[in-house]
């Protein structure tokens, strides 16, 4: 419990995650502070190549194995399963309507790569060690999460097209492509890569996401004052208690895969976060009259706030203890 | 100079529907078009902004086909298809343009 | 299709102002509106770009807003408040919408 | 409120002849434009976007004058001679604004 | 004079100064070379961010004392009183009318972060240290001037709005947000949160640096190009003279201060430099009848060039003359 | 041969070619993985910025010669000559109309300054060093293409207008007073300014030249997608063997100057290369009615990939058999 409190008070005071809670500030405050969107979205391509390059350079030093498979056929049914447990939970808690509550559901089946992330760079300033491949897994949970909303939703007797299309799209998403693109690059290219392009991918990395954080917090900030009114105590509970459930449901999954202490603790935080990036774009397609401000505001401006705060240290410790890592 | 009657269609639409629109666009025999980017703006649904967007869902976009006056029907009710159940606006205007030989 | 009257108004105006000229549209019973980008212009203030500006103060955009007609003259009074001191173009022009529902 | 009849004419034209084009307006008497950025597009010549561009001769923009209905022919006729051999679309439409004193 | 002139010298020929010259060339040239707007805000994020972290930084490993209330003290009062000596000079000199005399004004009370950065850079590479606070004072010089230059005109009899929500926007603008959001946050995390991300912060900034004095030169460039015409003889020689007016006062003020060379050199930069950023948004709000190509060509086309290549090596010499130092 | 094949081998697993194909394949499976214009264009700001400002340090390490002045004007000769020989091949091999062979004869006397760069990189990390000037002789051979297609069709009898302004545009376009001004400013500032910048313009390099490949692949993969039906097979064959023509010409211009190993390869590299920035620029205001799809689609889908893989090793690998380097 004290390694968790000391762990969460340096994870607070860390410049990344100041910086996120310096954007909420400046956007409560209508500061007119704001991030180009060309820049964010420059930056966040920088650290989806970074994290897969990263990944991909790790993997090609240990080798590839059956967990690898495993993990990332965990992964996919992880992502499958989520939306259930959270549409049934929402269902419970909250008045939300069929469609918003798949809608929603479908946010917390997928994952959230920035979160990843800042879990990624908790681990290494702590010295924890994790599967290289952990980033292939999140790339692999981006999408079935989608699928399944769509057929909750289904289910319920709507007529929901599920185009071709859609299903393209959904699969190449532009993250996913740079997330798994990026991770063969640095699977073939290996050390040698590495080392050629190291002081970029390395060097600048913790400032690009102090400054990328910096951009999320302006975006939560606005959506919470916006948003706000939108979100009934149900649907806000369920923001703080989803990432619970479902990083429990990880914790159970790394350990049965046998990962170490930063995989089990990967496989949390990419089970307790929520999609901002792929999920909503394919909810506006698919899902036009689900209603954008719950999810994106409950997403955004709720459970990403919480893991990155709060829930990340968390799960690194349970994951510590129970692998006694 | 010569110039000849035309309609001006201008469709603010979601980022996210922009291939869709334009696909049932040349269906329908659109033979031009031009996408003009949107900063913001506010509607039943609600306030947004371009700023610092970090997702991809909340876009939009200003789609804008200038064709002959006997050409809007079939071009309206491709549109309406994509935008029925989305949120967007459809105006349509009246104008003249040079060349007509290019519509 | 069937379309509907409407008036399209646009109004280009300093970046500076343009949470000033929301606002007050809002207030004069606007619902919508859709804010465009401007990459410079000329007027009698002189020339101006967007390139590689380093400060705040030079930017223009347009805000459009599409209304019901009955709704012009207290949007026009609205927004000549704003931006009677500034610089800046208000048109007006007829237009057909479609789902006028939304308006 | 009082407004006045005008024209709007609008020049969707390539980024590279867009000075070439405001020169010539301005040699016409034009005393204000705005120029707005394009995404994309879609024409005779095939279709285009601007994303992640590294070739500076794909761009596109579009100017836009508000003129009084006199000065609409020699306007016309001075941008016909930079379109002429170039892709592009221009309209011209009616429109009414306020503050005629400074067009 | 020696020390001066060799200062000045090495000055001039450093890349950032060269490839400010090189934008202010290009542009007169009437070449096509530009920065787009989006990279040109995310250079200015950047140095802003960096500089106002290193600043919190380095109070972090000095503490905070007495002098630092009374520099941010003496750092409003000057950008409050800077205005009124301006005005009365412009009187003066320039045929300007009040209104555009008052937002000229405005502009030189208030500071340039640029230029303030350009000079900590020479300090650096003369080996000279200045108090890490000067970055706060700069974020508080920003406002203050704005006040007395509209306090300026309604005093003339003009009935002049200061709304509080004008207010607001002055005292939330983004660089002051930006400005003391890394400072505090620099403050907070101290030199271990330096040492995570000083390889972001520290290691490219002269470069991007370099480009961004690129675009400023670029569009300095351009204005003179435009807005020459608009300059008079009187206001022109303004524009080189209120600077050196600026100057001795931030430099009576640092020495009664008790600074260290590089603070006082510091103060004397910022008195002495025009804001191009908070003031002319500012302006263009609240006296929209003023001609912005007078402000913006004095402050971007005759006094920042002016600092950049004389003013600062001329500061910093006099600074270390009067200080011993 | 064997030497050839195994740098072409490492060359073709090196992050920077593989990122060129990640983009390549996103786009031609239609994903949406897409980099702003607006980084876009900064990213190829900086590359310009850094490779001209390290050709010019090193010019002022070595010293200006004959050679250097040599050189320059081999170059213009080289893009002037160039262009006729592949209006020639054009008018044997395909079938192109006399303007849309004029236009494209135009983009293979002018370089691209990408391939330029990569060149270099496997120049550097195959330890083969090269004249510092050669970035000049590269901003040298930008233009005078232009005008020798110009003249092509003027000599067909076409009325073609080359007034002035274009003129003044093709001499000042960005990419050539970027280029030329960082090489002076390195040059001027020499090894100390290199000092004080090269943890901007060194160690971040091949990391946005990754990024920017990733970008230039998928703008390729677009113009084949669309533009792949334009290109007749004469067409296509053009685009494999005008690089090899070009080559050998700058081969024997090489030699003739007595260049430096790696200054051999890279005039054979130039010499191969084929513009996509100024001139299709130039060609779309002074020969609009030429098919854009033909020109960009041969030179960014076509010549550009085949001398990022193969062409490159292959001149360093011909150059270094016959310099004996
Ligand atoms: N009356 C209007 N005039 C102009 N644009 C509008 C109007 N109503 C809606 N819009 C645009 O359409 C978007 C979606 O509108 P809505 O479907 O009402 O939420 C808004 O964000 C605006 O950009
Ligand atoms: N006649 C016009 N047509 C279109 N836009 C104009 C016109 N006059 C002014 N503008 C725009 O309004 C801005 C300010 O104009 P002005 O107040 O005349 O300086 C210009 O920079 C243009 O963007
Ligand atoms: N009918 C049209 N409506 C709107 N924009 C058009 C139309 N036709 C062409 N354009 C625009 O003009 C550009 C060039 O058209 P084109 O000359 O037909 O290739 C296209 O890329 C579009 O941006
Ligand atoms: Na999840
Ligand atoms: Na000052
Ligand atoms: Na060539």
């Amino acid at each position: 419990m004290d390694q968790i409190l000391s762990m969460a008070a340096t994870n607070l005071l860390s410049p990344i995650i100041l910086s996120f809670a310096l954007g909420v500030a400046a956007s409560l405050a209508r500061s007119d502070l704001n991030i180009p969107e060309a820049v964010a979205k420059g930056m966040s391509i920088y650290l989806l190549f970074a994290i897969g390059f990263k990944g991909g350079v790790s993997v090609a030093a240990h080798g590839i194995d059956l967990t690898l498979g495993l993990s990332l056929l965990a992964g996919i049914v992880l992502s499958a399963a989520l939306p259930l447990i959270a549409f049934g939970l929402l269902k419970v808690m909250s008045g939300l309507s069929r469609l918003d509550a798949a809608a929603v559901a479908a946010h917390y089946g997928s994952i959230s790569i920035v979160t990843f992330v800042a879990a990624t760079s908790v681990l290494q300033s702590s010295g924890i060690s994790y599967e290289g491949y952990m980033v292939a897994v999140a790339a692999a949970m981006e999408a079935p999460a989608i699928l399944s909303a769509l057929w909750l939703i289904s289910r319920g007797g709507a007529n929901r097209r599920m185009d071709p299309e859609l299903m393209r799209e959904i699969l190449l998403n532009g993250s996913i492509v740079l997330l798994v693109g990026s991770f063969l690059i640095g699977g073939i290219t290996g050390q040698e890569g590495f080392d050629r392009i190291s002081s970029f991918i390395e060097a600048p990395f913790q400032g690009v996401l102090c400054l990328f954080l910096l951009d999320m917090g302006l975006v939560a900030g606005r959506g919470l004052r916006e948003g706000s009114g939108v979100l009934k105590p149900g649907v806000l509970t369920f923001g703080g208690i989803m990432p619970l459930v479902g990083s429990v449901v990880g914790l159970l999954a790394g350990l049965l895969l046998g990962l170490s202490t930063g995989g089990v603790a990967l496989f949390m935080v990419l089970s307790a976060s929520a999609s901002y990036i792929a999920v909503p774009a394919a909810m506006r397609v698919a899902l036009p009259e689900a209603n954008p401000s719950i999810y994106l505001t409950l997403s955004l401006g709720v459970t990403f706030p919480f893991n990155l705060t709060l829930g990340i240290p968390l799960y690194i410790a349970l994951a510590s203890a129970l692998t006694g890592g | 100079m010569q110039t000849h009657q035309a309609k001006r269609v201008a469709i603010i639409i979601e980022q996210v529907m922009q291939r869709r629109l334009t696909e049932v666009l040349k269906d329908a025999g659109v033979t031009g078009f031009t996408i003009l980017p949107v900063l913001g703006g506010s509607g039943r649904s609600g306030e947004w902004s371009r700023e610092g967007q970090v997702t991809r869902a909340g876009g939009m976009v200003q789609v804008v086909c200038v064709i002959k006056p006997e050409r809007l029907d079939p071009l309206l009710e491709a549109a309406f298809k994509v935008v029925d159940r989305h949120i967007g606006v459809v105006t349509v205007s009246d104008c003249e343009v040079l060349r007509a030989e290019r519509f």
